[in-house]
């Protein structure tokens, strides 16, 4: 069954996607299935593993299932300070 | 004064006296601080600016969570963080970090800690720009091994 | 600016604002400080004031000494040291160390590196007030173990 | 045969002392011998090994010979910061 998500997109990869935030329709079962829609649909090469993911604002790991209606929120490698 | 949050972004200059202020305490015999500076280089880069990206929702919470653990770790009386946003220019001050603790053991180790789990922990990016033209996003070069253990076990 | 020393004595407030100016650098990337404040107890006593006396001819020659040795062994840009003098109340700042490097792990532990020397290198002295009307002059815990090694072998 | 030396007293040992200096004539060798007769004359306590010694201005050890006209600091251990 497909889920309605919103994406947001950070950093580089809102450069990728050329977009910060896009509503889809998706057959994805967790986090990290989002993660490769990124890689499909946008060319991002970052590594899955330097990268984090939020659902609806809670920090997540790439396990974690999304839900129809959810937010998930896609970090590039992060570099603060 | 109105209470601060503990961990703040700001989009104007950081102002380090204002920010020491507000962990004075008759109890405390150590306060330690550290401040990222805009360098000129980075990594043979002669860099002009650079850009803070900041999710600030969960900046914040993230980093009251880094605070509040390190306030438990090592039994300080305060402890605040607060991160630039936007466009800055060589020499500002780009995050800062101030502790305050009965002795001196506790407010350094604190102090570290708290920036290294800020730069590690934090969703912030930064793009530099470089004086030869070129720009990039600087990506942190311990993630790959720090992401699993830091970050998805949140 | 008029050159100041890296190791100074000061009879009156210190300004940290004021030193962390004399430190700053197109090339820096980390500035980290620390501040010995009185606080209000030591070892179970009540602290009403605190008496600093420094024999400064050798606190500043020794002081020096410790810099120069930080900045070679740290790789700093810049490091600064000032020492109080005089009768302090609870919340003045007693000592203010401060320094700047491209990158922070050589600012926290060259700043570290700072204040433990001068604490047990430099001729400086401090006698406790205390609220019940007792005062003593503190003796440095770690001296006997120190000594030797620090100081008579310069 | 004696000799002429400036001992200066800091912090503890010029209370000890009830003076910050005096001028003595003294037969010692060394900058030990002189911190015993901070012992001796002005009762002072504190062992040898947590204080510290300077002559002219110069920081030197317990073997340092004194020579006559030496002014020599007598350091109580220290506290600094």
């Amino acid at each position: 069954m497909s889920k309605t998500l919103t994406i947001r997109y950070f950093a580089i990869f809102r450069e990728h996607a050329g977009l910060s935030e896009e509503t889809v329709s998706l057959e994805v079962e967790t986090a990290g299935d989002v993660f490769e829609l990124l890689h499909a649909r946008h060319g991002a090469r970052e590594a899955q593993g330097q990268c984090k993911v939020a659902i609806n604002d809670q920090l997540a790991d790439w396990q974690s299932p999304v839900r129809d209606g959810d937010t998930v929120l896609l970090f590039p490698p992060v570099a603060g300070g | 004064m109105a209470m601060l949050n503990r961990m703040s972004v700001a989009d104007q200059a950081i102002n380090p006296e204002e920010m020491r202020a507000t962990l004075v305490d008759r109890a405390a015999g150590a306060y330690a601080s550290f401040e990222g500076w805009i360098r000129d280089n980075n990594d043979g880069h002669q860099v002009q600016r650079l850009e803070y990206e900041v999710y600030a929702p969960l900046a914040i919470s993230e980093g009251e969570r880094i605070i509040e653990g390190a306030i438990q770790k090592y039994s300080l009386l305060h402890a605040r963080c607060v991160h630039r946003i936007g466009l800055l220019e060589i020499g500002e001050c780009a995050v800062w970090v101030g502790v305050t603790s009965g002795h001196r053991d506790e407010a350094f180790r604190a102090c570290r800690y708290i920036i290294d789990e800020v730069k590690h922990r934090l969703p912030i990016w930064k793009k530099e720009f470089y004086v030869n033209g070129d720009s990039g996003w600087v990506n942190c070069e311990r993630c790959a091994t720090h992401a699993r253990g830091d970050f998805a076990s949140v």
